[in-house]
Protein backbone atom coordinates (compact mmCIF):
# COMPACT_ATOMS: atom_id res chain seq x y z
CA UNK A 1 0.00 0.00 0.00
CA UNK A 2 1.37 3.64 -0.59
CA UNK A 3 -0.08 6.29 0.49
CA UNK A 4 0.71 9.70 -0.59
CA UNK A 5 -0.64 13.25 0.73
CA UNK A 6 0.06 16.64 0.31
CA UNK A 7 -1.64 18.78 2.70
CA UNK A 8 -2.50 22.08 5.01
CA UNK A 9 -4.23 20.19 7.47
CA UNK A 10 -1.84 18.93 10.73
CA UNK A 11 0.11 15.64 10.49
CA UNK A 12 -1.55 13.02 12.56
CA UNK A 13 1.51 10.53 13.05
CA UNK A 14 -0.31 8.62 15.79
CA UNK A 15 -3.79 7.83 13.04
CA UNK A 16 -1.21 7.26 9.99
CA UNK A 17 0.95 5.32 11.74
CA UNK A 18 -2.33 2.49 12.52
CA UNK A 19 -3.61 3.48 8.60
CA UNK A 20 0.19 2.11 8.16
CA UNK A 21 -1.06 -1.03 9.42
CA UNK A 22 2.84 -1.23 11.05
CA UNK A 23 1.76 -4.38 13.12
CA UNK A 24 1.73 -6.25 9.94
CA UNK A 25 4.90 -6.05 8.69
CA UNK A 26 8.77 -7.38 10.19
CA UNK A 27 9.80 -3.94 10.00
CA UNK A 28 8.95 -0.53 10.10
CA UNK A 29 11.30 2.60 10.06
CA UNK A 30 10.37 6.11 9.87
CA UNK A 31 11.22 9.68 9.69
CA UNK A 32 9.23 12.51 11.34
CA UNK A 33 10.45 15.93 10.18
CA UNK A 34 9.32 18.97 12.66
CA UNK A 35 9.44 22.69 12.60
CA UNK A 36 12.42 24.12 14.33
CA UNK A 37 11.75 27.08 16.56
CA UNK A 38 16.36 27.99 15.82
CA UNK A 39 17.26 31.75 16.25
CA UNK A 40 13.31 32.82 16.87
CA UNK A 41 11.71 31.56 14.32
CA UNK A 42 7.79 32.00 14.35
CA UNK A 43 6.30 30.51 11.59
CA UNK A 44 7.72 28.28 8.21
CA UNK A 45 5.62 28.73 5.25
CA UNK A 46 5.96 26.49 2.47
CA UNK A 47 5.04 27.09 -0.77
CA UNK A 48 3.94 23.98 -3.23
CA UNK A 49 3.06 23.60 -7.09
CA UNK A 50 -0.91 22.32 -7.13
CA UNK A 51 0.09 19.37 -8.82
CA UNK A 52 3.59 19.38 -9.72
CA UNK A 53 4.07 18.76 -5.81
CA UNK A 54 2.09 15.61 -5.08
CA UNK A 55 3.25 14.01 -8.55
CA UNK A 56 6.79 14.43 -7.45
CA UNK A 57 6.35 12.88 -4.04
CA UNK A 58 4.57 9.57 -5.83
CA UNK A 59 7.31 9.46 -8.30
CA UNK A 60 9.71 9.38 -5.25
CA UNK A 61 7.34 6.66 -3.10
CA UNK A 62 7.22 4.58 -6.30
CA UNK A 63 10.83 4.66 -7.36
CA UNK A 64 11.34 3.74 -3.13
CA UNK A 65 9.22 0.67 -3.98
CA UNK A 66 11.04 0.00 -7.18
CA UNK A 67 14.45 -0.37 -5.51
CA UNK A 68 13.48 -1.77 -2.50
CA UNK A 69 11.15 -4.63 -1.10
CA UNK A 70 8.32 -2.50 0.42
CA UNK A 71 5.05 -3.94 2.12
CA UNK A 72 3.63 -0.42 2.43
CA UNK A 73 4.87 3.13 2.41
CA UNK A 74 3.40 6.28 3.52
CA UNK A 75 4.82 9.76 2.59
CA UNK A 76 2.71 12.87 3.98
CA UNK A 77 4.14 16.33 3.21
CA UNK A 78 2.20 19.39 5.35
CA UNK A 79 2.57 22.54 3.18
CA UNK A 80 1.43 26.71 4.26
CA UNK A 81 1.82 27.94 7.54
CA UNK A 82 3.54 26.06 10.20
CA UNK A 83 4.75 26.64 14.10
CA UNK A 84 7.91 25.50 15.55
CA UNK A 85 7.02 21.82 16.60
CA UNK A 86 4.57 20.82 13.97
CA UNK A 87 5.47 17.88 11.82
CA UNK A 88 6.34 18.92 8.52
CA UNK A 89 7.02 15.53 6.87
CA UNK A 90 5.83 12.01 8.03
CA UNK A 91 7.76 9.02 6.21
CA UNK A 92 6.78 5.72 6.96
CA UNK A 93 8.09 2.09 4.86
CA UNK A 94 7.79 -1.11 5.57
CA UNK A 95 9.17 -4.38 4.56
CA UNK A 96 9.96 -8.07 5.76
CA UNK A 97 13.31 -6.83 5.68
CA UNK A 98 14.70 -4.36 8.22
CA UNK A 99 17.57 -2.80 5.97
CA UNK A 100 15.24 -2.42 3.13
CA UNK A 101 12.66 -0.59 5.39
CA UNK A 102 15.57 1.51 6.59
CA UNK A 103 17.03 2.58 3.14
CA UNK A 104 13.25 3.35 1.52
CA UNK A 105 13.07 5.71 4.88
CA UNK A 106 16.53 7.54 4.41
CA UNK A 107 16.16 7.77 0.35
CA UNK A 108 12.76 9.06 0.93
CA UNK A 109 13.94 11.77 3.40
CA UNK A 110 17.25 12.18 1.19
CA UNK A 111 15.47 12.92 -1.86
CA UNK A 112 12.65 14.78 -0.90
CA UNK A 113 14.90 17.75 0.01
CA UNK A 114 16.08 18.21 -3.60
CA UNK A 115 13.48 16.51 -6.21
CA UNK A 116 10.22 17.79 -4.30
CA UNK A 117 8.34 21.51 -5.53
CA UNK A 118 8.58 23.00 -2.54
CA UNK A 119 9.65 26.42 -0.90
CA UNK A 120 10.62 27.30 2.67
CA UNK A 121 9.96 30.83 3.89
CA UNK A 122 10.90 32.01 7.67
CA UNK A 123 9.87 34.26 9.27
CA UNK A 124 12.00 35.44 12.98
CA UNK A 125 9.86 37.29 16.14
CA UNK A 126 11.93 40.76 15.19
CA UNK A 127 10.10 40.71 11.68
CA UNK A 128 12.92 38.96 9.32
CA UNK A 129 11.19 37.19 6.78
CA UNK A 130 13.50 34.79 4.12
CA UNK A 131 13.46 32.42 1.48
CA UNK A 132 15.21 29.43 2.31
CA UNK A 133 18.80 29.10 -0.05
CA UNK A 134 19.72 25.83 -1.59
CA UNK A 135 21.69 24.26 0.59
CA UNK A 136 24.47 21.62 -1.21
CA UNK A 137 24.74 19.22 1.30
CA UNK A 138 21.33 18.40 0.57
CA UNK A 139 21.97 18.15 -3.22
CA UNK A 140 25.46 15.92 -1.97
CA UNK A 141 23.23 13.75 -0.01
CA UNK A 142 20.82 13.17 -2.91
CA UNK A 143 23.49 12.53 -5.10
CA UNK A 144 24.50 9.68 -3.11
CA UNK A 145 21.63 7.35 -4.32
CA UNK A 146 22.89 8.08 -8.30
CA UNK B 1 0.79 34.89 -28.42
CA UNK B 2 -0.94 34.46 -25.00
CA UNK B 3 1.22 32.22 -21.86
CA UNK B 4 -0.47 31.18 -18.73
CA UNK B 5 2.14 32.04 -16.36
CA UNK B 6 2.63 30.78 -12.85
CA UNK B 7 5.15 32.02 -10.04
CA UNK B 8 6.30 30.81 -7.17
CA UNK B 9 8.03 31.37 -3.71
CA UNK B 10 10.00 34.63 -4.32
CA UNK B 11 9.27 34.87 -7.40
CA UNK B 12 5.50 35.17 -6.75
CA UNK B 13 6.37 37.40 -3.67
CA UNK B 14 8.21 40.14 -6.70
CA UNK B 15 6.07 39.55 -9.25
CA UNK B 16 3.01 40.24 -6.48
CA UNK B 17 0.60 37.71 -8.45
CA UNK B 18 0.88 33.59 -8.50
CA UNK B 19 -0.58 33.36 -12.23
CA UNK B 20 -0.77 36.26 -15.04
CA UNK B 21 -1.89 35.69 -18.77
CA UNK B 22 0.64 37.65 -20.68
CA UNK B 23 0.52 38.49 -24.07
CA UNK B 24 4.06 37.87 -25.67
CA UNK B 25 6.02 38.49 -29.05
CA UNK B 26 5.15 36.31 -31.69
CA UNK B 27 8.06 33.54 -32.27
CA UNK B 28 9.64 33.85 -28.70
CA UNK B 29 11.86 30.77 -28.87
CA UNK B 30 12.12 30.17 -25.63
CA UNK B 31 12.30 29.59 -21.29
CA UNK B 32 15.50 32.13 -21.54
CA UNK B 33 13.85 34.60 -23.67
CA UNK B 34 10.61 34.42 -21.80
CA UNK B 35 12.75 35.49 -18.63
CA UNK B 36 14.97 38.24 -20.34
CA UNK B 37 11.48 39.71 -21.42
CA UNK B 38 9.96 39.57 -18.62
CA UNK B 39 12.89 41.33 -16.64
CA UNK B 40 12.75 43.98 -18.87
CA UNK B 41 8.77 44.46 -18.93
CA UNK B 42 8.75 46.18 -15.89
CA UNK B 43 10.09 46.62 -12.40
CA UNK B 44 8.37 43.56 -10.62
CA UNK B 45 9.84 41.66 -13.43
CA UNK B 46 13.42 43.34 -13.53
CA UNK B 47 13.57 42.49 -9.40
CA UNK B 48 12.05 39.07 -9.98
CA UNK B 49 14.28 37.65 -12.79
CA UNK B 50 17.63 40.20 -11.72
CA UNK B 51 19.73 36.84 -11.96
CA UNK B 52 18.14 34.26 -14.58
CA UNK B 53 20.60 31.82 -13.10
CA UNK B 54 18.17 31.66 -9.50
CA UNK B 55 15.24 30.74 -11.80
CA UNK B 56 14.30 27.44 -12.28
CA UNK B 57 11.13 27.06 -14.82
CA UNK B 58 8.86 24.00 -15.57
CA UNK B 59 6.43 23.59 -18.92
CA UNK B 60 3.11 21.65 -18.36
CA UNK B 61 4.06 19.91 -15.02
CA UNK B 62 7.55 19.08 -16.65
CA UNK B 63 10.75 20.05 -15.86
CA UNK B 64 12.66 22.68 -18.07
CA UNK B 65 15.75 23.91 -18.92
CA UNK B 66 16.65 27.88 -20.24
CA UNK B 67 16.22 25.86 -23.61
CA UNK B 68 13.16 24.69 -23.51
CA UNK B 69 10.91 25.97 -26.69
CA UNK B 70 7.63 27.57 -25.87
CA UNK B 71 5.57 26.39 -28.33
CA UNK B 72 2.36 24.59 -27.72
CA UNK B 73 3.07 25.41 -24.13
CA UNK B 74 -0.49 25.13 -22.01
CA UNK B 75 1.29 26.75 -18.28
CA UNK B 76 4.91 28.01 -17.29
CA UNK B 77 5.80 28.10 -14.14
CA UNK B 78 8.77 29.94 -13.20
CA UNK B 79 9.99 29.62 -9.39
CA UNK B 80 13.55 29.16 -7.46
CA UNK B 81 15.11 26.31 -6.92
CA UNK B 82 13.28 23.90 -4.50
CA UNK B 83 14.71 24.06 -0.91
CA UNK B 84 11.50 21.58 0.48
CA UNK B 85 11.45 19.15 2.40
CA UNK C 1 17.75 11.65 27.45
CA UNK C 2 18.58 8.40 27.01
CA UNK C 3 16.24 5.27 27.79
CA UNK C 4 17.45 1.65 27.53
CA UNK C 5 15.20 -1.36 28.59
CA UNK C 6 15.54 -5.12 28.51
CA UNK C 7 12.38 -6.49 29.13
CA UNK C 8 9.85 -9.01 29.19
CA UNK C 9 6.85 -7.17 28.86
CA UNK C 10 4.76 -5.99 25.52
CA UNK C 11 6.36 -2.81 23.91
CA UNK C 12 3.97 0.18 24.18
CA UNK C 13 4.89 1.84 21.02
CA UNK C 14 2.44 4.55 21.62
CA UNK C 15 3.86 4.95 25.09
CA UNK C 16 7.15 5.00 24.60
CA UNK C 17 6.66 7.69 21.59
CA UNK C 18 5.47 9.57 24.24
CA UNK C 19 8.06 9.56 26.64
CA UNK C 20 10.71 9.82 23.84
CA UNK C 21 9.02 13.41 23.68
CA UNK C 22 9.32 13.13 20.08
CA UNK C 23 7.89 16.99 19.56
CA UNK C 24 10.13 18.68 21.46
CA UNK C 25 12.74 17.79 18.20
CA UNK C 26 13.89 18.58 14.56
CA UNK C 27 14.20 15.06 13.31
CA UNK C 28 13.05 11.48 14.84
CA UNK C 29 13.96 7.94 13.07
CA UNK C 30 12.30 5.45 14.73
CA UNK C 31 13.13 1.56 13.85
CA UNK C 32 10.27 -1.21 15.03
CA UNK C 33 11.10 -4.61 14.47
CA UNK C 34 8.51 -7.37 15.38
CA UNK C 35 8.19 -10.93 14.97
CA UNK C 36 7.62 -12.60 11.65
CA UNK C 37 5.71 -15.66 11.26
CA UNK C 38 7.47 -16.98 7.85
CA UNK C 39 7.52 -20.67 7.39
CA UNK C 40 4.89 -21.37 9.71
CA UNK C 41 6.80 -19.98 12.79
CA UNK C 42 4.55 -20.08 16.14
CA UNK C 43 6.89 -18.37 18.86
CA UNK C 44 10.19 -16.90 19.16
CA UNK C 45 12.03 -17.00 22.32
CA UNK C 46 15.02 -14.93 22.79
CA UNK C 47 17.37 -16.00 25.81
CA UNK C 48 19.69 -13.10 27.05
CA UNK C 49 22.31 -12.37 30.05
CA UNK C 50 20.69 -11.25 32.93
CA UNK C 51 23.35 -8.03 33.20
CA UNK C 52 25.72 -8.50 29.61
CA UNK C 53 22.33 -7.73 27.41
CA UNK C 54 21.65 -4.58 29.11
CA UNK C 55 24.72 -3.08 29.48
CA UNK C 56 25.66 -4.06 25.84
CA UNK C 57 22.78 -2.06 24.74
CA UNK C 58 23.30 0.64 27.05
CA UNK C 59 26.93 0.60 25.51
CA UNK C 60 25.70 0.99 22.38
CA UNK C 61 23.29 3.42 23.15
CA UNK C 62 26.32 5.84 24.36
CA UNK C 63 28.43 4.82 21.54
CA UNK C 64 25.59 6.53 19.65
CA UNK C 65 25.10 9.64 21.40
CA UNK C 66 29.52 9.52 21.10
CA UNK C 67 28.92 9.96 17.26
CA UNK C 68 26.23 12.12 16.89
CA UNK C 69 24.28 14.68 17.65
CA UNK C 70 21.32 13.03 19.50
CA UNK C 71 18.55 15.04 21.87
CA UNK C 72 17.31 11.65 23.10
CA UNK C 73 17.44 8.43 22.52
CA UNK C 74 15.14 5.44 23.03
CA UNK C 75 15.98 1.37 22.84
CA UNK C 76 13.95 -1.13 24.44
CA UNK C 77 14.53 -4.95 23.48
CA UNK C 78 11.94 -7.63 24.52
CA UNK C 79 13.68 -10.83 25.97
CA UNK C 80 11.91 -13.97 26.76
CA UNK C 81 8.39 -15.76 24.78
CA UNK C 82 6.87 -14.16 21.79
CA UNK C 83 4.56 -14.21 19.19
CA UNK C 84 4.50 -13.15 15.77
CA UNK C 85 3.53 -9.45 15.40
CA UNK C 86 5.04 -9.06 18.86
CA UNK C 87 7.47 -6.25 18.70
CA UNK C 88 11.13 -6.98 19.35
CA UNK C 89 12.95 -3.95 19.37
CA UNK C 90 12.50 -0.82 19.12
CA UNK C 91 14.87 2.17 18.89
CA UNK C 92 13.98 6.00 18.68
CA UNK C 93 16.80 8.87 17.96
CA UNK C 94 16.07 12.06 17.72
CA UNK C 95 18.22 14.81 16.54
CA UNK C 96 17.91 18.35 15.48
CA UNK C 97 19.45 17.55 12.13
CA UNK C 98 18.01 14.62 10.37
CA UNK C 99 21.02 12.92 9.09
CA UNK C 100 22.25 12.31 12.56
CA UNK C 101 19.01 11.20 13.67
CA UNK C 102 18.62 8.71 11.00
CA UNK C 103 22.27 7.27 10.89
CA UNK C 104 22.03 6.70 15.08
CA UNK C 105 18.84 4.39 14.15
CA UNK C 106 20.33 2.36 11.61
CA UNK C 107 23.83 1.62 13.23
CA UNK C 108 22.17 1.19 16.80
CA UNK C 109 20.03 -1.85 14.49
CA UNK C 110 22.81 -3.07 12.83
CA UNK C 111 24.72 -3.19 16.11
CA UNK C 112 22.21 -5.13 18.59
CA UNK C 113 22.46 -8.03 15.53
CA UNK C 114 25.99 -8.94 16.59
CA UNK C 115 26.89 -7.04 19.49
CA UNK C 116 24.45 -7.56 21.87
CA UNK C 117 24.22 -10.96 24.05
CA UNK C 118 20.41 -12.31 22.52
CA UNK C 119 19.95 -15.52 21.08
CA UNK C 120 16.64 -16.60 18.94
CA UNK C 121 15.31 -19.91 19.46
CA UNK C 122 12.49 -20.68 16.71
CA UNK C 123 9.36 -22.99 17.30
CA UNK C 124 7.01 -23.70 13.96
CA UNK C 125 3.49 -25.23 14.08
CA UNK C 126 4.87 -28.72 12.83
CA UNK C 127 6.78 -28.97 16.22
CA UNK C 128 10.31 -28.26 14.74
CA UNK C 129 12.34 -26.02 17.09
CA UNK C 130 15.40 -24.54 16.22
CA UNK C 131 18.16 -22.19 17.66
CA UNK C 132 19.08 -19.57 15.14
CA UNK C 133 22.73 -18.86 13.39
CA UNK C 134 24.53 -16.49 13.36
CA UNK C 135 23.75 -15.08 9.72
CA UNK C 136 27.30 -13.73 7.84
CA UNK C 137 25.34 -10.57 6.23
CA UNK C 138 24.33 -9.22 9.61
CA UNK C 139 28.31 -9.42 10.86
CA UNK C 140 29.27 -7.43 7.35
CA UNK C 141 26.52 -4.77 8.06
CA UNK C 142 27.60 -4.04 11.73
CA UNK C 143 31.21 -3.99 10.43
CA UNK C 144 30.53 -0.94 7.77
CA UNK C 145 30.44 0.94 11.18
CA UNK C 146 34.16 0.19 11.81
CA UNK D 1 39.15 -25.36 42.40
CA UNK D 2 35.30 -23.95 42.38
CA UNK D 3 33.87 -22.43 39.08
CA UNK D 4 30.54 -20.81 38.67
CA UNK D 5 29.69 -21.44 35.39
CA UNK D 6 26.24 -20.15 32.99
CA UNK D 7 25.00 -21.44 30.08
CA UNK D 8 23.14 -19.55 27.65
CA UNK D 9 20.42 -21.28 24.23
CA UNK D 10 21.59 -23.96 22.90
CA UNK D 11 24.76 -24.40 25.00
CA UNK D 12 22.02 -23.87 28.13
CA UNK D 13 19.85 -26.97 26.76
CA UNK D 14 21.95 -29.16 25.90
CA UNK D 15 23.88 -28.82 29.83
CA UNK D 16 20.74 -29.38 30.87
CA UNK D 17 21.08 -26.58 33.76
CA UNK D 18 21.29 -22.48 33.82
CA UNK D 19 23.99 -22.22 36.54
CA UNK D 20 26.09 -24.66 37.77
CA UNK D 21 29.35 -24.97 40.61
CA UNK D 22 32.04 -27.16 38.92
CA UNK D 23 34.85 -28.62 40.85
CA UNK D 24 37.63 -28.07 38.27
CA UNK D 25 41.36 -29.89 38.63
CA UNK D 26 43.14 -27.36 40.22
CA UNK D 27 45.60 -24.89 37.84
CA UNK D 28 43.51 -25.30 35.15
CA UNK D 29 44.62 -22.42 32.80
CA UNK D 30 41.94 -21.43 30.76
CA UNK D 31 38.73 -20.82 28.71
CA UNK D 32 39.71 -23.22 26.42
CA UNK D 33 40.99 -25.98 29.03
CA UNK D 34 37.76 -25.55 30.52
CA UNK D 35 35.45 -25.91 27.06
CA UNK D 36 37.69 -29.81 27.02
CA UNK D 37 36.95 -30.94 30.69
CA UNK D 38 33.56 -29.78 30.40
CA UNK D 39 33.46 -31.84 26.58
CA UNK D 40 35.06 -34.86 28.56
CA UNK D 41 32.73 -34.87 31.90
CA UNK D 42 29.91 -36.70 30.84
CA UNK D 43 27.38 -36.74 27.87
CA UNK D 44 25.85 -33.71 27.99
CA UNK D 45 29.02 -31.52 27.69
CA UNK D 46 30.27 -33.76 25.21
CA UNK D 47 26.79 -32.99 23.34
CA UNK D 48 27.17 -29.27 24.44
CA UNK D 49 31.04 -28.84 23.20
CA UNK D 50 31.72 -31.03 20.35
CA UNK D 51 32.77 -28.55 18.39
CA UNK D 52 34.51 -25.79 20.38
CA UNK D 53 34.35 -22.88 17.74
CA UNK D 54 31.09 -22.42 17.74
CA UNK D 55 31.20 -21.87 21.62
CA UNK D 56 32.04 -17.82 23.47
CA UNK D 57 32.66 -17.02 27.21
CA UNK D 58 32.34 -14.16 28.90
CA UNK D 59 34.41 -13.73 31.89
CA UNK D 60 32.57 -11.91 35.08
CA UNK D 61 30.82 -10.31 32.68
CA UNK D 62 33.65 -9.60 29.98
CA UNK D 63 33.71 -11.31 26.79
CA UNK D 64 36.58 -13.61 26.93
CA UNK D 65 38.86 -15.75 24.45
CA UNK D 66 40.07 -19.11 24.39
CA UNK D 67 43.40 -18.35 26.10
CA UNK D 68 41.58 -16.13 28.92
CA UNK D 69 42.90 -16.94 32.25
CA UNK D 70 40.57 -18.56 34.81
CA UNK D 71 42.55 -17.45 37.27
CA UNK D 72 40.30 -15.00 39.50
CA UNK D 73 37.11 -15.14 38.10
CA UNK D 74 33.52 -15.14 40.30
CA UNK D 75 31.66 -16.02 36.76
CA UNK D 76 32.02 -18.01 33.40
CA UNK D 77 29.69 -17.67 31.14
CA UNK D 78 30.06 -20.01 28.24
CA UNK D 79 27.40 -19.66 25.01
CA UNK D 80 27.10 -20.06 21.79
CA UNK D 81 27.90 -16.58 18.58
CA UNK D 82 24.92 -14.29 19.41
CA UNK D 83 21.73 -13.95 17.05
CA UNK D 84 19.84 -11.52 18.66
CA UNK D 85 17.93 -7.92 17.77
Amino acid sequence: MIRVLVQTAAIDVAAELDLHDAGGHGASASFIGRVRGDDGLTELFLDHHPTMTGAGLADLAHGAVDRWQIAALTLIHRVGAMAPGDTIVLVLASSPHRAEALAACEYLIDRLKTDVMLWKRETFADGRVAWVEQRDGDAARAERWG
Amino acid sequence: MALNIAYFAWVRERMGVAEEVVDVPAGMADVAALVAWLAARDDRGALAFADPLRVRAAIDGVMASPGSPLAGAREIALFPPVTGG
